[in-house]
């Protein structure tokens, strides 16, 4: 057993218990934990694949601000676990039943042989130099052949931010604001009304 | 060397995970949303191991893509998630009907 | 003088350019200026819509004053104007109006004046491009467009349940007019052009026929309104404003009728021929139920509309007996199927006038009274007189009282359906007998007697605008009915070549 | 006898396999970091109670050992001596977790910082990236800790930082984009070598908005005044470390003070050069004391360090929906100017990109 | 001539314009002058006119005024036809409403709508005039809807009494069921003779006559029985015959002096002119003369039974119309065309007097019409009381009296005549004659003479009327005593009606008549039944109303069903009004409530709301909203997939 | 232009410069610290530490139970027994304040008719025990006697400003 398969294995052991941990464990914030900790295994897996930028990516975006946006929703709301949990030991067979078959009809649907290629081909490709950059040779192909489908991403990005702004974003009416620019450039004719008045004649 | 059926199984293994956690968790909103993510994972995994094994840089690509989509998702997934919580006080699928007759 | 300006393109954007302008002025400020400037864009497209008549070549089977560009060259249609007697005299109609609605709401709309003369001026735009448009596509752009600014009048200066009226009135209008779009793009997948003169010399076999015609009566029954289909009218009446209403009868309502005209007939001729059954039906059925209808409403708005759907059967009637003439041996001549289409159209011009008045009187007394029910009123006369005089006026003339243009329509249809039937002409001149029981009985309780109660005492008779309104109908209305030649002589040419083209199968 | 002893051991070490050879090298290596790293961190903490001192007008630390020099020594050994009070309903993994999940990624990205020219435990060239997603990853070990303490003060203050840690990431990865941009290059040992040539060279004056968008950034980043209202005292106590103490809290402290480390030799790589001298150019290179080399790198990070602590000393505390509004509203919209600036200047190939 | 023709229907419609529109500024001098002016001009023009076409022997006019519009190459004209007959009638016409202009001035002394109502008459007179000048059918038309219209507006013309609007409307919607045969009938004169014009369709009416029309399936009608009896059916209700005369009685809710003018001279007699006019179609077709016949006859006596036992003095003087109107009618039906118009020409003369007689004697009464009320008037009101008794006289046929040739000349006519009916329609119109005589002078006697019932108040006041009504009541009281002297011979008998009306021989009814000259009627008279019948009448009157009048309390106990019968006017209104007034509400009202609200709106438009929302239901059931449904069937349908491309 | 201004003030960080430079100034100042333990600074004769009770110089305690300390007292810190003594005289038999709730106002010594109670230098004391807080009268005697000559002098002291 090679190195590399050392770290194959732990990683993906490390990964299914993250996952397993994500849909069994009793509290949300345990689940988004696990998820965090799927996520980096899933990372290391994929450093294994020389796909050092999406691995590092994954980390960034995933766990550095999807996750973190769960864990906030989850902490934030006001959740009654156990009621969420009602069920979970009924379904528990039927969804362990349901996962085995789909995952052994994958396992014999996704195999290699299925894709017109021979096992021994392609078991191990060449590893790269170690001057290869995966991330100038992802960015090559993206802003040259997948510019476009770049930008329609880049523009589906904006879409979510406005679209998950506009939708939480609320004014309370009862909440007073204060605008501090106005504060500021008040001025003195804004607020005081000097009146004349003649003396009160007896 | 690790074969690519081992990270297509690794792939199809967690896709089952996420399938079986939807269906026990089907009354949490947010942890139907991290089983989506696990599967867009599984997904991706699959897409990388042959992108790895073909030599060829565009599986990266499209997985690329799947993160910004999924991050999207995400993003407005739990925004309605929250705006749901703060009129519902709820996000317990069950109690989530009021679309029903 | 105006012969060589593209005139067309001129009754068609001046307006939407005018409403464009009034909306842009704005409700904040002047509305006196807002109503000078709307009245100012009405009475030009109106001036420059005579020039039509005025450069009208009478004997022209061609279309006239056409335009014709290219707007979306990939689906082939064009930006086709072009006028033949049949469309022209509605668009006079139309300009004319406008002119008066616009008078109309001078006083009257006091809340968003702006939008309300904008929303005017944009709907005789569009409706003068519903005439004129010689395009399918370019037509149907138009005749949907209509709808906005009629759905907003209603539904914004609108009665209490202005809501529900706006909707059916939306929906059932919109339901027609889909299956026509269908049928339009049909026959373009079919030749390759949406030019409406084109679609007339298409040929079609009979189910082809069948079902574009079918899909046309759609539109076009609930636009006219025909007898199953009119249920929305006089919701959409009651509820709209008063310039609502007389848009939409003297106008809206036309361009069903002008539809059957220019699509249904030409471009199915078999099947209109082998359906003619049901239009006269509908139409026979539209003029004796309906006219029993109208008897006993409460409203006088829903009155007046009941009897615009009355009088639309005498329209749709006079349109679909033709392929009747021609077929009665007993007819020998065969003539009268000319007569039946003039008929049909003065009708419609007619009821333009007729109709516009007398929801316009209506408005005058609901401006008052603010009430449409007859039993509110009674022994108006003793304080309104010359509106009283007025009244009585139009009501003759909607009960086709000969020298008023309401009898000129409905005389020859009549006379032309006869020919193909005893019992259709029987049934038709049930009308004289309905219409005048329904309109004069409206006068009767409205107008005569003793005066009700004290807010008819607090009555004042019209403004001198209001005359203006009513006499420049009553002329129009004396004019058409005591020499409708002048109108007539522009369809001749026009109509033979639609019945000569109608009379050929297409099979 | 030195030769033989040297032959002994290198002989003995060849006996490993040698996954456990490289397993140790890197272990000797990450130790050679780490304890350095430590006692700055301790230090940095005598430092910053000495200088604010200073700054007002007093002497800090002054009791134990001379002028106070061991004070940090003493301060860890009544820490580590502290009981670690765990409260009754707080969820005990996690709120043991959090301190560990806070310093790991500060520690961690210490693997590519290079010291010197080749000085650098993990060669990568995504090295950029790296650095952004352990920073990222700080945010989880404020708010497991907050939200593990089960207690309203530290959930708040943890959603606070977090919100805030989160929200100044954004500008702070576009300001590296800049660097990015200008370098060409997301391996930091190139990021430096892009500015070699003296002062003049270094991406500080091109980029000058970026850098004090990034090192304002970083400072909110690592929750330091003036943008410490996770802990604002006056609001909400001590935010989410309230509830702990001894070396627990001794953990956080130390996150806290390694991140500003790794900040100030962040901002010195990318901005300022690294181990490059100042004086390139002007003298040999191969100088010692002027020329290229790590006291260049430490004492520019030690720079940055001071501007830390003397922000501390000068500026208030910021309100906290100031703080959101200088994040989103000044300096992500800065940075996205000044990218765009940039870039135009990249095709145009105007400055230092002039390739 | 043509401007003299043109002009005499303008005259009247300037003299309207000006009044109706100018009503406010001329002031009530200016508008009975120019009205006045306007007719009387009419009036010398329509002599000047008579005299060119009469005496002078002047061709019979028949051109267009002006092409109204031409359709489908038929044309649509309005043009005058002036012959013989349209120049009696224009001078009738105008001649009465002259008469009754002047006579206005005085009814309508104190009423306020004094302008608008010369506005109407003189409207009336040219409304008349284009109708009895019309060369076709469309002008005919006109005329007739316009004398209607304002028939309608002056029956009308006292707006706040309910009576009379109530009245207004039914007289025009029953003239308008007339109507409705009348366009008909004008559709298939269109139809059949392809033109309006008079001469064009009377040249047609033999090749008409061989056809036929199929109207209900199965059976074939004469063409021209179908077309005669649709127009007929106009005339019927123009002329108040029985089926539709209901709105006649009603109409005296109007002013005196439209009923003369109107419902009693002149517009209600433009049925028995139109069938005149139409005489050489009717000819073609024995079975609508037939239908005419038995109709006029019906109308002449049961109408005139309803007048026995009227009290309101109008409504008296409405019912004798309405039975002399049966008269013409009758003599219509037997060809005697001649007789009719004739009959109508003095009828004009006498029953118009006899109404301004009543009107004055209301004015006096200070607008009481009861005549039970009266009594003892003439010496009150000699000139009234001496007008009234030629009218009447006239009226019962008193030989001499005008009305006594034209009547008897119908019974006579209608003796002779070989139509089927005639033999009805005979004994109708001779038992008419006593009818007729009886309530007009139970009328006379009871308003006249007798005991004075009115209360001390309006016996007080009781006088003359002032010249602007007696002069008329003079003016007419002599032709209703001459014109039958002077006309009778030439216009029955001679070549006067030649070149307008065609009498086939075989109707020739009165070519039978042997006695042509006036004496030779006269002497005649005496011979037959008529006369006698006549006076019989009048006596019973003189001695029940006069010298007993218990007998009427005793005959009215005695007769009860009779009686009642009579004063509800065998209760056609209120049939009339059950079946078509509420009948056509309660039609109206199903259609509305059940066919509109109902079935379109309710079924059809609401119902497919309904049965959208009903399917949305059911759609809604499998929706369950619940995520984890749609996840199992996600899931269930990859694992199929799966399953299939393994398998596969 | 004076939003110009202000622009360009705000984005050359020309305030937060000045605030570094105060800072940065003070940075090197002389340090103004006292090393306390070694060092100590001058204190006021009115300052106002641990309380004591005096004695006359016969040795008579000065306090007559007036009690308008503890009237006085803004924390109620006081608390005062009285009895009469056998010569007759009146005294207190308890005398507690609470040094808990004491604020070190000073009133108790103003009021004090006679001087009895007042309140030394003494600032750098502790408690060991519970229930130490509470100064009774012994205690408070003690530390009068213990100090009387510096009360005495610091009295003289202010004497002429009163």
């Amino acid at each position: 057993m090679s190195f590399i398969e050392i770290v194959f294995y732990v990683f993906s052991g490390v990964m299914i218990l993250g996952a397993l941990g994500v849909i069994i464990s009793r509290n949300p914030v345990h689940s988004a934990l696990s998820l965090v900790l799927t996520f980096f295994a899933t990372s290391g897996i994929w450093l294994l694949l020389e796909a050092e930028f999406l691995a590092i990516t994954l980390v960034l975006v995933y766990v550095g601000a999807v996750m973190v946006l769960f864990l906030f929703v989850v902490m934030m709301l006001d959740i009654n676990v156990t009621k969420m949990r009602e069920g979970f030991m009924r379904f528990l067979p039927v969804g362990v039943l349901i996962a085995l078959l789909l995952a052994v009809q994958m396992v014999l649907v996704v195999g290699p042989e299925n894709f017109g290629f021979e096992v021994e081909q392609y078991a191990s490709p060449e590893r790269h130099a170690a001057d290869y950059n995966n991330t100038e040779e992802l960015g090559k192909v993206l802003y040259t052949e997948y510019v476009y489908p770049f930008e329609i991403a880049s523009v589906i990005l904006l879409v979510a931010i406005v679209a998950a702004i506009a939708l939480t974003m609320r004014r309370r009416p009862e909440t007073k604001y204060q605008t501090p620019g106005k504060q500021i450039m008040v001025k003195k004719e804004d607020r005081l009304r000097i009146v004349k008045m003649d003396a009160e004649k007896k | 060397m690790i074969p690519l059926s081992s990270y297509l199984t690794l792939g199809a293994i967690m896709f089952a995970i996420s399938i079986a956690g939807i269906f026990i968790n089907r009354k949490n909103v947010i942890i139907i949303l991290m089983c989506i993510e696990l599967m867009l994972l599984a997904v991706n995994i699959n897409f990388i191991a042959f992108s790895y094994f073909m030599g060829d840089v565009a599986g990266q690509v499209f997985v690329f893509f799947i993160l910004t989509v999924a991050a999207a998702e995400a993003a407005i997934g739990l925004a309605i998630l929250v705006v749901l919580f703060r009129n519902r006080r709820t996000i317990n699928v069950a109690e989530l009907d009021s679309m029903k007759g | 003088m105006f012969a060589d300006w593209p005139l067309l393109s001129l009754v068609v954007w001046i307006p939407i350019i005018g409403g464009i302008a009034v909306l842009l002025s704005g409700d904040k400020g002047d509305a006196e200026g807002v109503r000078r400037l709307a009245l100012v864009f009405s009475l030009v497209t109106f001036v420059l819509s005579l020039g039509l008549y005025t450069g009208f070549d009478v004997n022209q089977v061609e279309m006239q004053f056409v335009e014709r560009f290219e707007w979306i060259e990939s689906f082939k249609i064009y930006y086709h104007f072009g006028v033949d007697g049949i469309s022209m005299p509605l668009i006079i109609l139309t300009t004319f109006t406008t002119v008066l609605v616009i008078l109309a709401g001078w006083e009257v709309i006091k809340d968003r004046p702006a939008q309300y003369m904008a929303a005017f001026l944009i709907m005789e735009g569009l409706m003068n491009g519903v005439f004129a448009a010689l395009d399918a596509m370019f037509f149907y752009v138009f005749w949907e467009a209509m709808l906005i600014p009629m759905f907003i009048i209603i539904g914004v200066w609108g009665g209490p349940r202005r809501v529900y009226a706006t909707i059916k009135f939306f929906i059932y209008t919109f339901f027609g007019s889909v299956f026509m779009l269908v049928a339009m793009i049909y026959m373009f997948y079919q030749m390759d052009s949406f030019a409406i003169l084109d679609m007339h010399n298409m040929k079609l076999d009979m189910t082809e026929q069948t079902l574009i015609f079918i899909a046309f009566l759609m539109a076009f029954a609930v636009k006219v309104p025909m007898w199953p289909v009119h249920t929305w009218l006089p919701d959409a009446h009651v509820e709209a404003p008063t310039g609502g209403s007389v848009i939409l009868a003297a106008i809206m309502l036309k361009i069903g009728g002008y539809g059957f005209l220019r699509f249904s007939l030409p471009i199915t001729p078999d099947a209109s021929s082998s359906l003619d059954w049901l239009i006269i039906l509908m139409s026979l059925v539209a003029v004796v139920y309906i006219g029993f209808v109208a008897l006993v409403q409460t409203d006088m708005k829903k009155l007046v509309a009941y009897s615009s759907i009355a009088h639309m059967g005498f329209v749709t009637l006079g349109l679909f007996v033709i392929f009747r003439i021609w077929d009665n041996p007993a007819n020998a001549d065969s003539t009268g199927a000319v007569m039946a289409v003039e008929g049909a159209m003065i009708q419609m011009i007619s009821h333009g006038f007729i109709s516009g008045a007398l929801f316009l009187m209506i408005g005058v007394l609901y401006d008052r009274m603010h009430s449409r029910e007859i039993k509110d009123y009674g022994g108006v006369v003793n304080t309104m007189p010359v509106f009283a005089a007025f009244a009585v006026f139009f009501a003759m003339s909607n009960a086709g009282l000969p020298g008023t243009s309401g009898f000129v329509g409905e005389f020859m249809v009549i006379i032309a359906s006869f020919k193909a039937n005893f019992w259709f002409a029987f049934l038709a001149a049930t009308t004289l007998i309905l219409g005048a029981a329904y309109t004069l009985w409206m006068v009767k309780r409205v107008f005569y007697g003793e005066v009700t109660n004290n807010n008819v005492k607090a009555l004042e008779d019209i403004n001198s605008r209001e005359l203006f309104i009513m006499s420049t109908l009553a002329i129009a209305v004396l004019a058409l009915g005591l020499w409708p030649a002048p109108v007539v002589d522009v369809m001749h040419t026009s109509v033979n070549n639609l019945l000569q083209h109608v009379a050929v199968s297409k099979l | 006898m030195i030769d033989s002893i040297i032959d002994t051991a290198l002989s003995i070490w060849g006996w490993f396999p040698l996954w456990s050879q490289l397993l140790f090298e890197n272990l000797f290596f990450i130790v050679i970091i780490m304890v350095p790293l430590m006692l700055s961190v301790a230090y940095v903490t005598y430092a910053e109670r000495k200088i604010i001192g200073y700054m007002q007008v007093r002497i800090g630390p002054n009791r134990v050992g001379p002028r106070g020099w061991l004070q940090p020594i003493a301060d860890a050994v009544k820490l580590m001596f502290k009981e670690i009070i765990i409260p009754t309903n707080a969820n005990r993994f996690l709120f043991l977790g959090a301190p560990i999940l806070s310093i790991a990624p500060a520690l961690a990205a210490w693997a590519v910082i290079p010291f010197n020219d080749g000085w650098v435990l993990a060669d990568v060239n995504a090295a950029l990236l790296y650095i952004l997603a352990l920073t990222s990853m700080g945010v989880y070990g404020v708010i497991v800790a907050g939200w593990a303490s089960n207690s309203k003060y530290a959930m708040m203050g943890a959603l606070r930082s977090a919100a805030q840690v989160v929200s100044y990431e954004i500008a702070m990865g576009f300001a590296l984009v800049g660097v990015l941009m200008a370098s060409s290059s997301l391996n930091l040992g190139d990021i430096i070598s892009k500015q070699q040539g003296g002062l003049s060279s270094w991406f500080v004056w091109p980029l000058l908005p970026l850098f004090f968008v990034y090192f304002i950034s970083g400072v909110a980043e690592t929750n330091r005044a003036p943008f410490d209202v996770a802990e604002g005292e006056s609001e909400i106590v001590a935010g989410f470390h309230v509830d702990y103490s001894g070396m627990a809290f001794a953990v956080f402290f130390l996150a806290e003070y390694a991140n500003i480390i790794l900040i100030a030799a962040l901002t010195s790589i990318m901005f300022f050069g690294g181990w490059l001298s100042p004086f390139e150019g002007l003298v040999s290179a191969d100088s010692l004391l002027l020329g290229n080399g790590m006291h260049w790198f430490l004492a520019k990070t030690a720079f940055f360090i001071f501007m830390f602590l003397w922000l501390r000393a000068t500026f208030p505390r910021y309100r906290y929906d100031q703080i959101m509004r200088l994040g989103w509203k000044v300096f992500i919209p800065v940075t996205i100017v000044w990218l765009f600036v940039e870039a135009v200047m990249v095709v145009m190939q105007v400055g230092p990109w002039a390739v | 001539m043509e401007n003299i023709y043109l002009a005499i229907p303008l005259a009247s419609l300037f003299g309207a314009i000006i009044a109706g529109f100018f009503g406010r500024q001329i002031g009530r001098i200016g508008a009975h002058t120019v009205t006045i002016a306007g007719v009387g001009v009419s009036f010398i023009l329509s002599l000047v006119a008579l005299n060119h076409i009469v005496f002078d022997g002047g061709a019979v006019y028949n051109e267009s005024v002006y092409t109204w519009m031409v359709s489908d190459g038929l044309k649509f004209e309005v043009g005058f036809l002036i012959d013989h007959l349209t120049v009696m009638m224009m001078a009738v016409v105008t001649g009465v409403s002259l008469m009754v202009h002047v006579y206005t001035i005085g009814y309508m002394h104190d009423d306020p709508g004094y302008q608008r109502f010369f506005s109407y008459i003189s409207l009336f007179t040219f409304s008349m005039l284009m109708l009895v000048m019309s060369n076709n059918f469309m002008q005919l038309f006109f005329g007739w809807e316009a004398v209607g219209l304002v028939s309608y507006l002056l029956i009308g013309f006292w707006y706040k009494k309910e009576t009379a609007i109530y009245a207004n409307l039914k007289a025009f919607l029953v003239n308008r069921v007339g109507d409705f045969g009348f366009i008909l009938g004008i559709a298939a004169v269109v139809m059949y003779a392809g033109s309006l014009d008079y001469i064009e369709v009377f040249q047609k009416a033999e090749q008409i006559a061989g056809l036929s029309i199929v109207i209900i399936p199965g059976t074939e009608w004469s063409l021209m029985t179908v077309i005669c009896i649709l127009l007929f059916i106009g005339a019927m209700g123009k002329s108040a015959q029985v089926p539709l005369h209901v709105w006649l009685p009603d109409s005296m809710e109007g002013p005196t002096p439209i009923s003369a003018l109107i419902h009693a001279a002149t517009m209600v007699t433009a049925g028995i002119f139109m069938v005149a006019r139409m005489s050489p179609l009717y000819e073609w077709s024995e079975t609508a003369l037939s239908f005419v016949l038995v109709i006029g006859a019906i109308t002449a006596f049961f109408m005139g039974l309803i007048g026995i036992v009227q009290n309101d003095i109008k409504r008296v003087v409405a019912y004798s119309t309405l039975s002399q109107l049966g008269y013409m009618t009758v003599a219509l039906g037997v060809s005697a065309y001649s007789a009719a118009v004739f009959h109508l020409m003095t009828h004009a003369f006498f029953k118009a007097l006899l109404f301004l007689a009543a009107g004055s004697v209301i004015i006096a009464m200070h607008h009481e019409q009861d005549i039970r009320k009266m009594g003892g008037l003439k010496k009150y009101m000699p000139i009234t009381y001496w007008t009234s008794l030629i009218g009447s006289l006239a009226l019962i046929g008193f030989p001499g009296f005008s009305g006594f040739f034209s009547k008897d000349a119908i019974i006579e006519a209608v003796h002779y005549s070989q139509i089927p009916g005639s033999g009805f329609a005979y004994l109708m119109v001779v038992l008419g004659v006593f009818v007729t005589a009886f309530y007009s002078f139970r009328m006379f006697f009871l308003v006249f003479h007798g005991k004075e019932r009115m209360d001390e108040h309006t016996k007080e006041h009781l006088h003359e009327t002032p010249w602007v009504v007696t002069v008329p009541l003079i003016a007419l009281a002599i032709p209703s005593v001459v014109i039958g002297w002077l006309t009778v011979e030439y216009m029955l008998f001679g070549t006067y009606f030649a070149d307008s009306i065609v009498v086939k021989n075989i109707h020739n009814v009165l070519g039978q008549i042997s006695f042509t000259t006036e004496f030779g009627f006269i002497e005649h008279a005496f011979h037959g039944l008529a006369v006698y019948l006549a006076l019989a009448g009048l006596i019973a009157a003189w001695y029940i109303y006069l010298v007993n009048p218990k007998i009427a309390d005793l005959l009215q106990q005695k007769l009860a069903v009779v009686y009642r019968l009579l004063d509800k006017k065998y209760w056609v209104d209120e049939v009339y009004f059950a079946v078509f007034g509420n009948g056509s509400r309660k039609l109206g009202n199903s259609f509305w409530r059940i066919g509109d609200v109902g079935v379109i709106d309710g079924f059809i438009v609401n119902g497919s709301a309904k049965l959208v929302g009903w399917l949305s239901g059911v759609m809604r059931h499998i929706q369950t909203g619940i995520l984890y449904h749609y996840a199992f069937a996600m899931i269930l349908g990859l694992m199929g997939l799966l399953l299939f491309v393994y398998v596969k | 232009m004076r939003l110009l201004k202000h622009y360009i003030k705000s984005f050359m960080f020309l305030e937060l410069l000045k605030g570094l430079s105060v800072t940065g100034r003070y940075l090197f100042a002389r340090k103004i610290t006292v090393q306390y333990p070694e060092e100590k600074t001058p204190m006021s004769p009115r300052f106002r530490g641990l309380h004591a009770q005096r004695r006359y110089a016969n040795g008579e305690e000065r306090c007559i139970a007036c009690k308008l300390c503890e009237a006085v007292c803004p924390a109620l810190a006081i608390t005062i027994d009285v009895a009469e003594r056998s010569d007759g005289t009146r005294r207190t038999t308890r005398y507690d304040i609470d040094l808990f709730k004491c604020i070190y106002c000073g009133f108790c010594e103003e009021a004090c008719p006679v001087d009895a109670i007042v309140e030394t230098h003494i600032f750098e004391y502790h408690f060991e025990n519970r229930g130490e807080n509470i100064m009774t009268k012994e205690k408070l005697l003690a530390v009068g006697d213990k100090y009387e000559t510096e009360i005495a002098a610091c009295k003289a002291a202010d004497a002429k400003y009163r």
